[in-house]
């Protein structure tokens, strides 16, 4: 346990310091809004309204696969990868570390996209702020779960950040289902379903055994 | 009698068509240090890798202190340094500390830092150190778990004189204090100076050995030479 | 936590040494097993044809309807293709069997070209129903999907450079592969209830007289996804041995 | 009518080449196999 700790800290110490992968994160899911709304056929507020969750929801995947690549992006650098898979015990605590890390500077960024969302598009989360709230924690939890993962392995390989989205994205169209569907009856203020719950709960538990368990194999040579 | 700290018997590494190496045995008793000499390629690197832990041999076993891999026995310096270049010297220490399980981090890394006499630097980032010095931090941190055996892949290479000479002496005070290493190098004079016994690698195995007083500069790069011929 | 790690000794599966042509014993039996089979598939395809074409025409769809013999069976190709690969990833990290390694590369190539055969007479089926290539039927979107996981494993096979960890990365990406097919069909059919998908290719029930043809289809295509992973094993176990040869006989400089 | 044909002709077309395919290459290998075990053979 002392480990994930340890490599929590680290990583979110790290990020303190260099702030860059925050700032990238938060710059391109907000520019993402904006582009949103010169892409959409017209301006009306339902329109607007409609379509939040979904545009919300792609901002945020995207934004998740900047992160996730840079997270291990910085193990690169001076093979610290290297160290970490040098380090005895289980290397499920290393995984734990980083999707934690990865967890709370994605929360972070999508907070503050939601504000720039609500602030364009006119949409009032605030009724609904504690249920929007649950809903993306436990969507993120699977996102950073199987997205550390496959991080891990992507930016191993010779095509190194392309390649964490085509593994990601097949993976995270159930965890986007159950989401948006979310989302959408929040904000219409039902507060959350819990088909949705459901769903994102058991994604969540498979998407970490899963990860925990794999994450052994992936560190070695 | 008691197993040898590192045991390799008939270790073969072949990525994918490529054969880096071939039924290399070699066994390493508490104390000892032995240094591997060879021109790059000759597969030196891979097999320092394989102790570590960080690959796995395609045949042939590895055994540390008689049972199968352990990575708390290990130490590993290689070309790159492991360390993050926003955490302080201090920072760096006392996270390797705790990745490794040490108990009382901070206070271990204090103490790596008056070995390494980097305390003055204790405080200032990893990413702004010399070569030099982050090479001192590197063997501070590969140190931090008290390994029983220090692997060091090419520990020489980029620094300079007196950095050399500094690492040369340091490396020297550890064996004297029965730390046992595993030193990678291609410079004859370093494999010949530093260590018990030398064994020269040519493509994937081991060529010669050299140990106790035939080991001197002179001898050592003479058969080196040799080698090196009968290769080409 | 525990002190010792995973030991590191060699790959200690016998599946390595390999006698005649680089295949390791599960491999020969499955090559002796897999002749007598192929001409039971012979026997069947036969049978097959001759039953698609006495099947008498459905009276509203007409003779596209037919159809319904072999899309819909080749969905078990699809499916069973990554059961195949995970399992083989699952007993490569397990067991360290380079032999289910190459098992589960031969399930993902032969499933990709049954999910691709299935994404070409789904919307052929579409377009002579509707007139348009593209209808969110539930079994075609699960297709979809799956059919991109197995694109996304491929890629990552052929990008992963050389040496064991291939397989590990792919032993781990066909595990979420696997959980993916229930999870996406329980998406698909039941959580996304919005008006997704308005027409379904195989809604009507078989009619009389189609029973036969449609397990007769079931079975073939089944033997010969079978059939082609058993071929295709045996492909890759020589290639994998014919490649180390090759690294063994020139001196490597 | 033609639709039917088609999906049938993909489907049959597909299935064949990639085995035929896959039959040529293992032909090929086997026959390498033998090329060398009988080249070292009588050099041996």
């Amino acid at each position: 346990m002392n480990i994930a700790l340890a490599i929590l800290w680290k990583d979110l110490v790290t990020e303190w310091r260099a702030r860059e992968r925050v700032i990238a994160m938060l710059l391109f899911s907000i520019l993402t809004a904006v582009i949103f709304y010169f892409a959409l056929p017209d301006q009306r507020p339902e329109t607007l309204r409609t379509l939040t969750p979904g545009l919300l929801w792609t901002a945020y995947l995207f934004a998740a696969i900047l992160g996730l690549n840079r997270s291990f992006a910085l193990e690169l650098e001076n093979e610290a990868l290297s160290g970490l898979a040098l380090a005895p015990g289980g290397r499920g605590w290393i995984f734990l570390g980083k999707a934690a890390a990865n967890f709370i500077l994605l929360s972070l960024v999508q907070a503050l996209t939601a504000l720039a969302f609500a602030l364009f598009y006119g949409v009032d989360f605030s009724s609904s702020a504690l249920n929007l709230a649950a809903v993306i924690m436990l969507a993120t939890l699977g996102i950073c779960s199987v997205g550390t993962l496959l991080a891990a392995m992507a930016v191993r390989t010779r095509l190194r950040e392309v390649l964490l989205p085509i593994l990601l994205l097949p993976a995270l169209v159930p965890v986007l289902s159950g989401a948006v569907h979310g989302t959408l009856s929040v904000m219409a203020g039902e507060g959350i379903p819990f088909s949705s719950v459901q769903l994102l709960i058991v994604i969540d538990g498979i998407y970490l055994v899963i990860s925990f368990l794999g994450f052994e194999y992936i560190l070695d040579e | 009698m008691t197993s040898p700290l590192l045991r390799l018997k008939d270790i073969e590494k072949a990525y994918g068509p490529i054969t880096a190496l071939r039924n290399i045995s070699l066994d390493l008793d508490h104390g000892e240090t032995i240094s591997l000499l060879g021109p790059n390629g000759a597969g030196k690197s891979t097999l320092l890798r394989i102790v570590a832990g960080l690959a796995a041999p395609t045949r042939g076993t590895l055994e540390i202190q008689g049972t199968a891999h352990d990575r708390r026995a290990i130490g590993y310096l290689g070309h790159a340094t492991l360390l993050y270049p926003e955490l302080t010297a201090r920072e760096n220490l006392i996270f390797a500390a705790r990745l490794h399980g040490v108990p009382k981090p901070a206070r271990r890394a204090d103490q790596l830092l008056e070995e390494e006499d980097l305390s003055p630097v204790a405080q200032r980032r990893a990413g702004g150190f010399s070569r030099g010095m982050a090479q001192r931090l590197a063997i501070a941190r590969a140190r931090v778990h008290k390994p029983s055996l220090l692997l060091l892949d090419e520990p020489f290479t980029g620094l300079d004189v007196p950095a050399i000479s500094r690492l040369s002496q340091r490396l020297i005070e550890l064996r004297n204090a029965g730390q046992s290493w595993l030193l990678v190098t291609h410079e004859v004079e370093r494999a010949a100076m530093l260590a018990d016994t030398a064994l020269i690698v040519l493509r994937g195995q081991v060529a010669e050995r050299l140990t106790g007083g035939e080991l001197t500069p002179q001898n050592l790069s003479e058969i080196y030479a040799k080698a090196l011929d009968l290769q080409s | 936590m525990t002190p010792m790690t995973k030991p590191f000794s060699q790959t200690k599966d016998d599946s390595a040494h390999t006698t005649n042509g680089g295949l390791s014993p599960l491999e020969q039996q499955a090559t002796r097993w897999r002749q007598p089979f192929g001409w039971l598939l012979v026997v069947i395809t036969l049978v097959y044809a001759w039953a698609v074409f006495q099947a008498p025409l459905d009276h509203t769809q007409g003779v596209i309807q037919k159809i319904l013999y072999v899309h819909p069976p080749l969905a078990y190709g699809a499916y069973l293709g990554f059961v195949i690969t995970a399992i083989g990833g699952l007993l490569y990290l397990w067991r360290g069997r380079e032999d289910c390694d190459r098992l589960a590369i031969s399930g993902a190539e032969v499933g990709v070209l049954f999910c691709t055969l299935m994404l070409v007479t789904g919307p052929i089926w579409a377009r002579g129903t509707w007139g348009r290539w593209w209808s969110w039927d539930p079994r075609l979107t699960v297709t979809l999907l799956l059919w991109f996981v197995y694109l996304a494993y491929l890629l990552l096979r052929s990008f992963s450079g050389p040496g064991p960890r291939t397989a590990r990365f792919a032993a781990i990406y066909g595990v979420i592969g696997l959980v993916l097919i229930p999870l996406n069909y329980y998406v698909i059919e039941i959580f996304d209830n919005r008006s997704m998908h308005p027409d379904n290719l195989e809604r009507g029930s078989l009619g009389d007289g189609m029973g036969w043809p449609f397990l007769l289809g079931n079975l073939c295509l089944g033997f010969a996804f079978i059939y082609l992973v058993l071929l295709r094993w045996e492909v890759e176990a020589r290639r994998v041995f014919q490649q180390r040869q090759e690294a063994l006989e020139e001196p490597d400089t | 009518m033609g639709y039917a044909i088609a999906a049938y002709f993909v489907t049959a077309a597909a299935l064949v080449a990639y085995g035929a395919a896959l039959a040529r290459e293992n032909a090929r290998h086997r026959s390498t196999v033998v090329q060398k075990a009988h080249r070292s053979s009588n050099t041996g």
